[in-house]
């Protein structure tokens, strides 16, 4: 088992059955998919290519693969997409993926360095912005490291908690998953660790942050990945062509 | 000139693309929520200046490498946005407004532009806004099309339908191409009336590597070897000298892949 | 409350709208662009204090005796529009926003209401708006629903995703009845996912004497004959004794009028 | 032959082979089903009601029929149809009926008497104030009467030319039909007789209206409908369930 798939696994356990998820590129995408074939089979995948209800007969590879079609309820333009199901707060969960994150939530995904004279040039918001500001709250599932957790990010592509407090409508960043721990937000809307990632320690998270992260006491550590999420896990990687992404 | 090669994901026009790689021109100004592999290529053959976009990644694999060699050598200039932002562009563009409304975040995308919010005439609220995006030409790529210039698709459409509606002109190619009137049944998979588009060209797989529900799936191999090939500014220089500028036409380069890769991606296995 | 029952000419929600003159609800805000023989029974049972709409005929008979009356005597009050203003509001309503921009003609109708322009922030041009509409409650009539809540359409649309989309609370007849997933397969034609969907009832012809595409046509003669029987307030009252009041149910509204009669309208000559 | 079989003739011939016409209610609907049969077979006909080129077999009673959808080439939602048909251009002539028309070509079917207190409360809009706002230009069908032909309507439903001149994008009312003649619009905008309909004179529409309608010399008297139109129009009219309207 790689952290990703530990990532993986540990994110899918948050998901509820019934919810609708708006499934982000990458990790989130794995762990929406393994959610639904654990403990929430009737889970409402949506994917911001149009998607709602998508019932993947395999691992799709990206949000617009032609296994999320098949199967789904529905293959809606974009726009009505964005403005008739985000827009108007249908979406319980945004889960989503960041090159960086700060104490608020804040992620960015668009440039390392400076905008205008970047050191490296990642993909941008997509849906990202619009889904973290929209939906009803947000996953966010990174690696830890000093880099990725800084103090000041590089640039706000998905904004979190506002100054000052929590968003007051109760939306905005609520957990995040790294290889280290699992994180949410105290009512200042400044970020927390509420577990740690088995076999992890929170000098560790500490270390690997830009800030001084808090811990909620009593500070638990996440159940290891079970064997049947294990072997859930490997059955939805066996899907994809090369196997193991 | 303003250039939008529609489709998310699915159907993309690659043959259409490669044709404006061959034929060298520049100076484009490319759009696209999703740039993905179509303008990576494009980019490196140095046909385009600006890129209006949303997402720059090479789908569930990673980053997209000519784009970013040329944004981080100051190559091509950048008008970005989030998708909704970018299809509601596409949407006031279809509508003939100037503007669209939306509730979007504010962004650093959004502090580096210009203040455009306009006040609700019946709450008072601030309601942001994006200008309209009117492409001089829309590229599609469908499944059917008919004599009379009709457009069909099934499957995902993305923003394909407001894309090609906000354009001036409506370029289409096509898997198949059909006598007036057969394809009335399929009402419901109309993209455009014929009245909307300028032309057609019969170009079967004119998607790949991208895909066409129902006809063939998408060359994912090809979508995890392009890093390697364009990370490397020779190689990919090669690879387009290969591929597209040593490839008369499109069918030229189906046969540099050979009937038997192309049907592993066909479905039921054969074209 | 606001109430929008839905449907262009075609699955107009006539049970609903039955039983609601049945139980004698009052004092409703009725929307609906089209008001049809629907809101015109309504109006006559005196359910509706104000109308919001923008074309009130009896549609290629004429016009809607009872609404004449209800406006004439001042019975009733109005909140008008244009189609293209009544279905932008229903656009604003479905995106959660508070106004919809449209290049709407200044006509007589727009100088009785208050200025309702923006300004453009990109051209400065002044851009009409209308308000949002979100009825508390949008009720449609479908052809299929399955017992997720699906609901699916063939046919005419008109404006009744957008009346449903931007609703507060959805509620649904069906002709037909589908245990979940089996609908899948119609995916172009879902009008609604079930989780927008509060409530579905089984309702076979519930649309008469509007029509549901491959099912059951238009009861023309009954359209034409309305005008006779509304434009006349005593005769109207003893219709709405005779087919609503003095019916339990819908079931015993279609046995009045006959198996024989209601054959007719069927496709393929039987329900 | 009656007076609106006429008129649903005279005006048919307006219409040209492979426009895009917007259909309105009524006469109007009988002229373009009838074009559509005579000289112009691909004429496209749009209806308020979603529909891009219907082809009914029966000639439909309403702009919301089945018979408009199941030979038609798609069948919109309305907003579409209005926002990215109507309003960006793509429709070459608007088809309507009224009651009541001035002399710049302003159309009322909202009401007789004021709009409070109405004498006759007619449907009102509908989609005519848009289509004749966004169409290229209009073709207006309505019987000649002093009532109808008003120096003043009671309502501005539809608006025509403006103040003081035509519109200057080329738009607006283009030719109007009645039982006694065809007219069209001067470079003021003002209304001008173009012809006379068959055995009607001059002097009865000067009667017939509550201004002084010039003529535009030498004024012709259009061609008596033709067997060959009469025949068409009388097998559209067995199409309906009754016969004739």
């Amino acid at each position: 088992m790689n952290n990703r798939d530990v990532m993986a696994i540990i994110s899918a356990r948050l998901l509820e059955d019934q919810q609708r998820v708006l499934v982000g590129v990458g990790t989130p995408n794995v762990a929406a998919n393994l959610a639904k074939r654990l403990h929430a089979p009737n889970l409402v995948m949506i994917y911001e290519s149009g998607i709602i209800d998508a019932r993947p007969k395999k691992l799709p590879l990206s949000i617009g693969d032609g296994t999320l079609v098949e199967e789904s309820l529905a293959v809606l333009p974009m726009g009505e997409l964005f403005s008739q199901y985000l827009q108007t707060g249908w979406i319980d969960i945004g889960f989503l993926g960041a090159a960086q994150i700060d104490s608020r939530g804040n992620l960015n995904s668009t440039t390392i360095g400076s905008y205008e004279h970047p050191t490296i040039r990642l993909a941008g918001s997509g849906g990202a912005a619009d889904i973290a500001h929209h939906a009803r709250r947000t996953i966010t599932i990174l690696p830890h490291s000093r880099e990725r957790f800084a103090a000041k990010i590089d640039f706000v592509t998905s904004p979190g908690h506002p100054p000052g407090g929590c968003r007051t409508d109760g939306g905005g960043p609520w957990r995040v998953v790294t290889d280290l721990g699992l994180f949410g937000f105290d009512s200042e809307g400044e970020m927390i660790c509420l577990s740690l990632m088995p076999s992890h320690t929170y000098e560790e998270i500490l270390d690997m942050s830009g800030w001084h992260i808090p811990f909620q006491s009593p500070l638990s550590v996440v159940p290891d990945p079970s064997p049947e999420e294990i072997r859930v896990l490997q059955s939805l990687y066996d899907t994809l062509p090369g196997g193991a992404l | 000139m303003t250039l939008y090669m529609a489709g998310f994901s699915h159907l993309i026009p690659f043959a259409a693309a490669h044709e404006i790689i061959r034929q060298k021109k520049s100076h484009l100004t490319l759009c696209r929520a999703t740039p993905d592999l179509i303008y990576d290529q494009m980019i490196a053959a140095g046909v385009a200046d600006r890129l209006v976009f949303s997402y720059a990644g090479n789908p569930g694999v990673g980053l997209l490498p000519a784009f970013r060699r040329a944004v981080e050598q100051g190559d091509i200039s950048l008008e970005e946005y989030t998708h909704f932002e970018m299809v509601a562009r596409l949407e006031a563009g279809a509508a003939g407004l100037p503007f669209w409304p939306l509730k979007s975040p504010i962004t650093d995308l959004v502090l580096r532009r210009p203040a455009a919010t306009v006040t609700c005439p019946y709450t008072g609220a601030a309601v942001p806004t994006v200008p309209a995006l009117n492409p001089d030409v829309t590229w599609v790529h469908v499944q059917a099309a008919d004599s009379d210039g009709n457009l069909y698709v099934s499957g995902l459409v993305g923003e394909m339908k407001e894309a090609a509606l906000a354009a001036k002109t409506v370029v289409a190619t096509t898997e198949s191409f059909y006598p007036a009137d057969v394809l009335r049944t399929r009402r419901g998979e109309l993209l455009l009336p014929g009245f909307r588009v300028s032309a057609v060209a019969h170009v079967p797989m004119g998607a790949h590597p991208s895909y066409a529900s129902g006809l063939y799936e998408r060359d994912t191999r090809f979508y995890q070897q392009w890093t390697a090939i364009a990370k490397d500014a020779e190689r990919c220089q090669a690879w387009l000298e290969e591929w597209i500028y040593g490839t008369a036409n499109h069918e030229q380069y189906l046969s540099k892949w050979g009937q038997d890769y192309l049907n592993h991606l066909v479905v039921g296995g054969m074209l």
